[in-house]
């Protein structure tokens, strides 16, 4: 952990403060609500990286997808991501979001959620322990560091793919499109 | 004796006031009160006569002899009351036309029930 | 040109106005507008002047005018709220009925209120009140439905004021035989203090109920509610400070700062001032829990008159001169914030604050203007609303009166929170889907509410020019004179340096500013892309304008009902059934009828033999 | 003059690093409170850095005008409260325009809010102001028993008047220090009395639209804001301070003191904050006052 | 110099020549009253500087008083019979156009009728004549109460008969009495024998002359034939009974009470009278909903504050109740014939169904509400300098009593302002009529049975304005320039006052 590293603060203050200033988002769902409580109180702790729940995507800039995921919850997810500021971060906690998990064969679940919102880092496990989200921010500073937690540039340059995907698990979205820009199949 | 002669005029006149005035208080067909009016008109008419009266009093006419102007009856209230009763009979007139006016709009002359114009 | 002619021109004017409108309304409106914008120009000419009429003989007492600096003052405020008002109209009242009539009443009730601030006796003070008082009620009764509820409630209450005034006057005229206010004013230190007490109590009883002080206030927030918009402003801005115009006039030009001070052992300023904060506190709190814009406007012109009369009633110098300056700014705010919501009634048909928002993309200037005049009425600095506000507290705390300096205090947190709930509601918010059409406001709304708002502001930064007219003004009072500059104001315990202010506010601002600069250069996005939980939510759905104080309401709204307007009413209605009751004297029965004549001659005779009454 | 300037430059800066200093040690002291390790001091630093090259989403010219006003409020404040001897505005107006600045930032940070056209910041506007009204009438009283013990309006002459030691809060003004200390938590915003900001009622109410640098105003004013009330508390009840160090360390006692209380209490729903505003303190601020009207 | 008994015998003859003009044209009858009137009008007009100069007395039978029977001209005559004339004038031109069809000769010959007896009333010198007169002015007003022959004004005029007639047996017995104890009729021959009498013998007398003229002159228990007479008669007659034959009632017991008995202890009674019945007069009219109705009791109302003033009993508050009778006669003469043809339009007297009117009626909308304004006392009408000397001579008392009966003056006066402003925001303001209302209230419309056509609904013609606009602007004027009457006013209350110099003018 660099983080009382000054020099770097002067390098890039931008990286540092990404790295050291994650406020999460929570997207809760079944056992994910779970395991979420204790990342933040007394046991684990996670302010002390800098990680804290906040209220609106406004303020984030980490969002944090824990446990199934359903087609109607895709709407709302896809919609705070939308509303978060960039630069910010994707962490998929769980099976359920990568694959379906234990829902894989449900009709009602959403398998793979990298074909709706852009997705930075996952965590396996069903579910994960506390601990692992704590590594998960450990290997997102490593990614921020080297330059290549840049899924939120993805989407927008892949806006077209994702909407059409989007619409196809959702029906016609009522909202107008984020950005103008990659339509297309790519 | 002496006072009941002296007075007798003005206790009958104040007597056919009072009759009227009762009438009117207590009556309540409007033949009745024209009525009552009539006798308080006679009643006044009576008073204004009696002031002017004297007893053994002759008529002042200054023409004829052997009348002496102390015992000349007044011929002012004469005169007054020749004027009251011809008021008299005409508001009697007039009353009277407009009873038979009532009575054909109401189909009675109770006073009682004649009480549209009210409030 | 004399006092009189300016008087006449006046009349005359708006007379002619209404002669013009039979002709064409094109003509009539352009005259209207040229002849209240033309009286502006000799009024200013007469500045520092002190010039006398004696103009008219009326039942053998001489009608005199004069100008002095007071009135100056307030003739100044008058016409120019009144021309404002005016050139508002023009595209406000467009296609309403009647019109002719209603610029003869505006202009009448400005020559209404030219003549009380003009007049030098009081025989012409009561005309010309009674003339103002009047044409008011055609005005105020003129948008129909609830407005004549309205409006008879004023020309009642109007009506036992000025029934109080006469009494007043009268009882004056027969004591000291003249009614000129120097005669008067020479005369009222001879005579007994419980004499001056009964007269000022009878004038305060009028200019209470046209200032709308607390037990006297009801009419008011029906009245300038109902009442058409420019209107309002009028009303409000300088009409019901003629109430004003006459304490000052009953407290300091004709019983003197002495006497007032001193009559009663020193409580009858101290209980004006009392009823003053009453009308500070309870009605800023009825105003908070109103949801008609120009009902809680008005709920907010009783409290802020009660800032008024707080300063001038107290009895020194600092809170005379904020007094005065508070009924100036007020008149100028207030009116601004009336002529907006007048405009914004004009485009959207609707007053609610349950049902506007979002005005803010639509009417951006009305809403920069009705800003200012908000700002203005909280007292926010740099605006004019803060230097006289700041005066009379400091005049209460310095006076040691720190209680009604605290309700003076509270009452600006009140004003606050409705002055907030209407700009939110009105401007900020959602903008209804039924509102996506509306423009902006035409071009004669724009200018007086622009105007109005460079004089909140102007006049915030550089106090001194109002100021050092109206520290003459008290001066001419026997007050203490302040020290005041073009800045603000210096006294022996603190200084108030508007510029100072400004200095540090503005290069604050530019600091932040910069400092904003400095961020990720920001995205626009629209009014509807805001956070739900994630939840996309369509037009329309999500307009939050409904009870916005509604935790407070619940908790105060029980407390705050107008007692005093129940208990009018309740008296109105005592009088209706007992005159129901002496009507049914009247039966119809003749019997009846005989029988009173017979027993009044009774009665006379019982009262001349039994009783000796006669 | 420049010395004043200087002053000028000097004060807001200071207040900012202290503002900030607070804040860090805020949290800190709230997660050991919690049994936590807490994040580092110097974190809202941090934050800063990040919320400032972060994107920021407008809604509207008023959305920032509300947020700079709100900003720009809090540092003309700090220039009319003295800092241990430090007070480039002295004399101009007094505790009446410090009162009236005050203003500017909950009404900036509630035309910005109101622009932005969520009905949750509406609730939260709506509980901001509705919670000034509460603590205000204390405040008001408190500051007014000052006022006319003292007999004067400006806030420099009330801290010369203590000079020596002779604090209010040990004077008959006491009472109306207990008040002013009891809605301390009101006026800056934490528990008991956050309910304006609720972020797990209200998604932190006015806040909920602001992002980026606009957040980082936010956490500015609110770092300042901190300065402000307790440094007027030290100010006007513990004497203020001779050298700006005394002072910092006042501040510090009530600071950590206000944490604490934060730290170990829950959330009033808006009656109850209400109702207890409007009871307690109210009832010893006005005795307060009445035992200042009394004795003089 | 004219001889003033052309003021009496010239309407006389009129009335009694319309019969004849009859046989020449139908509708020549009708122009009688105007000719009349203005005859009468001119004649006051032409008198008034003499009679300022020095008071005309006429003897008509040649001999002198106290023989003969003779007409006292004072400043006070002149004034009534003036203003009677100038209202009789202004109403029969308002008259030709209101009355058209029905016993139309008989209405102008009563109504020239009433005129001559009010005339008569106010100039007589004599006691008896004042009765007869008197008497002319009932019985006319009663023949025209029940003009329109309908029910209402048949049964209004049956109760008008009969309290009049017990008022006039009243006014009798006094006469006799009083002729009992001096011998003499002629008022100053009366007053100046006076105080020969212990005033215990004078007060019956007393008494019933107050009950007896107070019953035409409305003083509160024995008004309550007015409300009746007032709403049933057509408005015209409603002008003239409210504006003349009531005051003409007040009057007589000002002559009575002043210069016959000279009494000033009764004043104060007077005072208490005149507020009660002020009080009565306005609380009825308060909550009443019937137009003519309300008007009537304001008239009663407005009768009580001239007693009031009378009661004050100092000249200059005399002064003001005569200045009330003036701004009351020409105030309420013009609010009759405004309501007149607003009635007639709208088919009904409730006062809800007026909305709307003051914009198919503008002038008389206009003429009422200038009316309104005059009679609750607002400058610059006529209303206002009248109230102001009552209201100033009650304070010159410098008693408190006096202050409270000001309150309750002005109590009045607010009730009275409520309920008139009340009518005008109706008129103004309320809801537009949709035309004409398809069901009308015939049975109490006064002049629907003399006049058809109606049809939609338009101004006042042109007859009935002219009148109307002349009531306004003197209105106006006076109250602008109350100098106007002001000399004529305090001539007047002198004479009431000097009873000396009233007996010597007739006694010589």
């Amino acid at each position: 952990m660099d983080r009382n590293d000054i020099k770097k603060w002067f390098k890039s203050p931008d990286k540092m403060g990404d790295k050291y200033s994650l406020w999460a988002i929570y997207f809760c769902t079944g056992c994910g609500i779970i395991e979420i409580p204790p990342v933040i109180t007394a046991r684990w702790d996670a302010e002390r990286f800098g990680v804290i729940p906040v209220a609106t995507p406004r303020q984030s800039n980490l969002f944090l997808i824990t446990g199934y995921v359903s087609v109607k919850t895709l709407r709302a997810i896809i919609r705070t991501y939308e509303q978060m500021p960039e630069p910010k971060y994707t962490v998929g906690f769980g099976s359920c979001p990568i694959n379906g998990g234990m829902y894989w064969d449900s009709y009602n679940t959403i398998k793979h959620l990298d074909k709706y919102i852009p997705i930075d880092g996952w965590i396996a496990g069903c579910m994960p322990r506390p601990e692992a989200i704590f590594v998960a921010v450990t290997h997102l500073w490593t990614l921020i560091d080297q330059g290549k937690a840049k899924a939120y540039v993805k989407y927008r340059e892949k806006y077209g793919l994702y909407r059409k995907n989007q619409e196809m698990a959702l029906g016609k979205l009522d909202w107008p499109p984020l950005y103008t820009t990659g339509g297309g199949n790519d | 004796m002496n006072f009941l002669t002296d007075y007798i005029y003005y206790i009958g006149a104040c007597g056919l006031i009072l009759i009227g005035l009762y009438i009117l208080l207590t009556k309540h067909n409007l033949i009745k009160i024209i009525i009552g009016i009539s006798i308080i008109d006679t009643g006044v008419n009576l008073l204004i006569i009696s002031i002017g009266y004297k007893n053994d009093g002759t008529a002042p006419i200054f023409s004829r002899p052997g009348l002496i102007a102390e015992n000349m009856v007044d011929p002012t209230v004469q005169a007054l009351v020749l004027t009251a009763i011809v008021i008299g009979v005409a508001v009697l007139a007039m009353a009277l036309t407009l009873a038979i006016r009532l009575y054909q709009h109401y189909g009675t002359l109770d006073m009682r029930k004649i009480k549209e114009q009210r409030w | 040109m004399n006092l009189a002619q300016l008087i006449l021109i006046s009349l005359c004017g708006a007379f002619l106005t209404y002669l013009l409108g039979k002709a064409s309304s094109r003509i009539r409106d352009t005259f209207a507008v040229f002849i209240s914008l033309l009286l502006i120009i000799p009024l200013f000419c007469l500045y520092g002047k002190n010039e006398e009429i004696t103009y008219y003989s009326f039942l053998g007492l001489p009608l005199i005018l004069k100008i002095t600096p007071l009135s100056w003052l307030f003739a100044i405020a008058v016409q120019t709220i009144t021309s404002l008002s005016v050139i508002f109209s023009l595209s406000y009242m467009k296609g309403k009925e009647r019109l002719d009539f209603y610029y003869l009443m505006l202009l009448l009730v400005n020559t209404g209120m030219l003549g009380i601030v003009l007049s030098a006796d009081l025989i012409s003070f009561y005309i010309f009140w009674e003339i103002m008082s009047w044409s008011t009620f055609l005005l105020i009764s003129y948008n129909r439905g609830p407005a004549l509820h309205a409006g008879m409630k004023y020309i009642v209450m109007s009506i036992i004021g000025s029934a109080s005034m006469i009494i007043g006057i009268l009882s004056l005229y027969v004591n000291c035989g003249s009614l000129d206010f120097v005669q008067i004013a020479s005369f009222i230190p001879r005579t007994s203090s419980g004499y001056t007490l009964f007269i000022l109590i009878l004038f305060c009883i009028t200019f209470g109920i046209k200032n709308a002080i607390a037990p006297f206030h009801t009419w008011l927030p029906d009245a300038h509610s109902e009442a058409p918009s420019p209107f309002s402003a009028v009303l409000s801005g300088v009409l019901i400070k003629m109430g004003t115009y006459g304490f000052i006039l009953f407290m300091y030009t004709i019983a003197g700062l002495n006497i007032i001070i001193n009559i009663g052992g020193g409580s009858f300023h101290y209980l004006i001032s009392i009823l003053a904060a009453i009308t500070i506190i309870f009605p800023t709190f009825i105003a908070v829990l109103q949801d008609d814009a120009k009902r809680l406007l008005a709920w907010s012109s009783i409290a802020q008159v009660g800032y008024i009369i707080l300063g001038i009633a107290i009895g020194t110098g600092l809170g005379f001169v904020g007094g005065v300056f508070h009924f100036f700014n007020h008149a100028a705010f207030k009116a601004l914030l009336f002529l907006s919501v007048g405009a914004v009634e004009y485009r959207t048909g609707t007053r609610d604050l349950n049902s506007l928002g979002g005005l803010i993309k639509k009417m951006p200037i009305t809403f920069f203007c009705a800003l200012i005049g908000v700002f203005g009425l909280i007292g926010m600095p740099l605006t004019n609303g803060f230097v006289s506000k700041w005066l009379i507290y400091k005049a209460l705390i310095l006076g040691e009166h720190p209680f009604l300096a605290f309700i003076a205090l509270f009452g600006t947190w009140g004003t606050i929170i409705y002055s907030y709930k209407l700009i939110h509601n009105i401007f900020l918010g959602q903008l209804p889907e039924k509102f996506s059409n509306v423009r902006k406001a035409p071009v004669t709304m724009r200018i007086p509410v622009i105007f109005l708002s460079l004089v909140v502001v102007v006049f915030g930064i550089l106090p001194g020019i109002p100021l050092k007219i109206i520290d003459t003004i008290s001066a001419s009072f026997g007050f203490q004179p302040q020290d005041i500059q073009i800045w603000g104001i210096a006294s022996e315990t603190g200084v108030l340096n508007m510029v100072n202010i400004f200095a540090a506010i503005f290069a604050a601002l530019i600091f932040v500013w910069l400092l904003f600069l400095m961020g990720r250069k920001k995205i626009n996005i629209a009014q509807d892309d805001s956070y739900a939980a994630g939840a996309y939510v369509p037009k329309d759905k999500y307009n939050y304008t409904v009870d916005f104080y509604k935790p407070l309401s619940g908790m105060i709204k029980p407390y705050l009902r107008d007692f005093v307007d129940d208990f009018y009413l309740w008296l109105a209605d005592v009088i209706r059934t007992f005159s129901d009751k002496t009507r049914k004297i009247y039966c119809g029965d003749l019997g009846y009828y005989i029988s009173y004549i017979v027993l009044f001659l009774a009665v006379l005779i019982v009262l001349k033999m039994g009783l000796k009454i006669w | 003059m420049v010395i004043n300037i200087l002053e000028i430059i000097i004060s807001p800066v200071l207040a900012f690093i202290i503002g900030i200093f607070f804040m860090g040690l805020f949290r800190k002291i709230t997660a050991r409170l919690h049994w936590r390790y807490g994040p580092p001091v110097i974190q809202p630093f941090l934050d800063l850095i990040k919320l400032f090259h972060q994107q920021g989403f407008s809604h509207g010219p008023v959305f920032d005008l509300g947020i700079i006003m709100a900003l720009a409020g809090s540092i003309v404040l700090i220039l009319f409260i003295p800092f241990g001897g430090i007070c480039p505005i002295s004399n101009s107006g007094g505790l009446l325009v410090i009162i009236y600045i005050m203003l500017f930032a909950p009404l900036g940070i509630a035309l910005s809010g109101g622009e932005a056209a969520n009905p949750n910041i509406s609730i939260g506007i709506s509980r901001k102001l509705i919670l000034a009204l509460g603590y205000e009438v204390s405040f008001l009283l408190a500051l007014l028993a000052l006022m006319t013990y003292y007999n004067t309006i400006s806030l420099v002459d009330i801290v010369e008047a203590q000079d020596n030691y002779k604090w209010a809060l040990f004077s008959p003004l006491a009472l109306s220090g207990i008040a002013y200390f009891i809605i301390m938590p009101a006026m800056l915003g934490i528990r008991p009395f956050d309910i304006a900001g609720a972020p797990q009622e209200i998604s932190t109410g006015p806040a909920i639209e602001y992002g980026g640098k606009y957040l980082g105003l936010f956490n500015i004013w609110h770092a300042l804001s901190m300065f402000v009330y307790i440094a007027l508390f030290v100010d006007l009840f513990l004497g203020g301070g001779s050298n700006p160090l005394t002072f910092f360390i006042k501040m510090l006692v009530v600071f950590i003191l206000l944490t604490f209380i934060h730290g170990v209490f829950p959330r009033f729903r808006i009656e109850q904050a209400i109702k207890y505003l409007w009871k307690w303190p109210v009832i010893i601020s006005l005795s307060g006052l009445i035992l200042i009207t009394v004795i003089r | 110099m004219v001889n003033p008994i052309l003021l009496i015998a010239v309407p006389l003859a009129f009335a009694f020549s319309i019969p004849l003009f009859g046989l020449i044209s139908k509708r020549a009858g009708r122009f009688i009253p105007p000719v009349a009137m203005l005859f009468n009008l001119v004649l006051s007009i032409i008198l008034i500087p003499d009679v300022l100069e020095s008071p005309v007395s006429v003897f008509l039978s040649g001999f002198p008083p106290p023989f003969g029977i003779n007409l006292y001209v004072g400043p006070l005559g002149i004034l009534f019979s003036a203003v009677i004339a100038l209202v009789g004038f202004l109403v029969s031109i308002y008259a030709l156009d209101y009355i058209k069809e029905g016993a139309e000769e008989k209405y102008h010959m009563l109504y020239l009728a009433l005129l001559t007896g009010a005339t008569g009333v106010v100039l007589t010198g004599d006691i008896f004549n004042l009765f007869v007169f008197f008497e002319i002015l009932c019985i006319s007003s009663y023949g025209l109460v029940g003009y329109l022959g309908n029910k209402a004004g048949v049964e209004s005029a049956v109760k008008y008969l009969i309290q009049g007639s017990v008022g006039s047996a009243f006014n009798l017995i006094g006469i006799a009495l009083i002729y009992g104890q001096f011998g003499t009729l002629n008022m100053a021959d009366i007053a100046a024998n006076i105080n020969s009498v212990s005033p215990n013998q004078l007060f019956i007398p007393l008494v019933l002359f107050i009950v007896g003229f107070g019953i035409e002159g409305a003083i509160f228990p024995l008004n309550a034939w007015l409300p009746d007479a007032h709403s049933s008669a057509p408005s015209t007659i409603s002008a003239v009974l409210s504006g003349i034959a009531i005051e003409t009632g007040v009057y007589a017991i000002a002559r009575v009470t002043f210069t016959i008995f000279g009494a000033s202890d009764i004043l104060l009674f007077l005072v208490l009278l005149g507020l009660l019945t002020l009080l009565a007069g306005e609380l009825s009219a308060f909550s009443q909903n019937n137009i003519k109705r309300m008007l009537a009791y304001s008239s009663i109302g407005q009768m009580g504050l001239i007693l009031f003033a009378l009661g004050i009993g100092t000249d200059y508050g005399i002064a003001g109740g005569l200045f009330q009778f003036i701004n009351h006669a020409l105030s309420k003469a013009l609010i009759f014939l405004a309501t007149g043809y607003m009635i007639y339009r709208m088919g009904s007297m409730e006062i809800s169904s007026l909305e709307g009117i003051g914009k198919k009626m503008p002038v008389s909308s206009l003429c009422f509400t200038v009316g309104a304004f005059s009679l609750i006392g607002l400058p610059p009408f006529a209303g206002f300098p009248s109230k102001f000397m009552i209201v100033l001579s009650a304070l010159e008392k410098h008693s408190n009593l006096f202050i409270v009966f000001i309150g309750i003056v002005f109590l009045g006066t607010v009730i009275e302002a409520t309920y008139f402003f009340k009518v005008i925001q109706v008129l103004y303001f309320k809801g537009a009529p949709a035309g004409v209302p398809a069901e009308k209230k015939t049975e109490i419309s006064p002049a629907q049975e003399t006049i058809k056509d109606r049809g939609v609904i338009t101004g006042a013609p042109i007859a009935a304005l002219i009148p109307m606009i002349i009531l306004a602007l003197l209105i106006i004027l006076i109250g602008v320039y109350p100098k106007a009457v002001d000399e004529i006013l305090n001539a007047s209350s002198i004479e009431l006052l000097d009873r000396v110099k009233y007996i010597q003018g007739v006694l010589r």
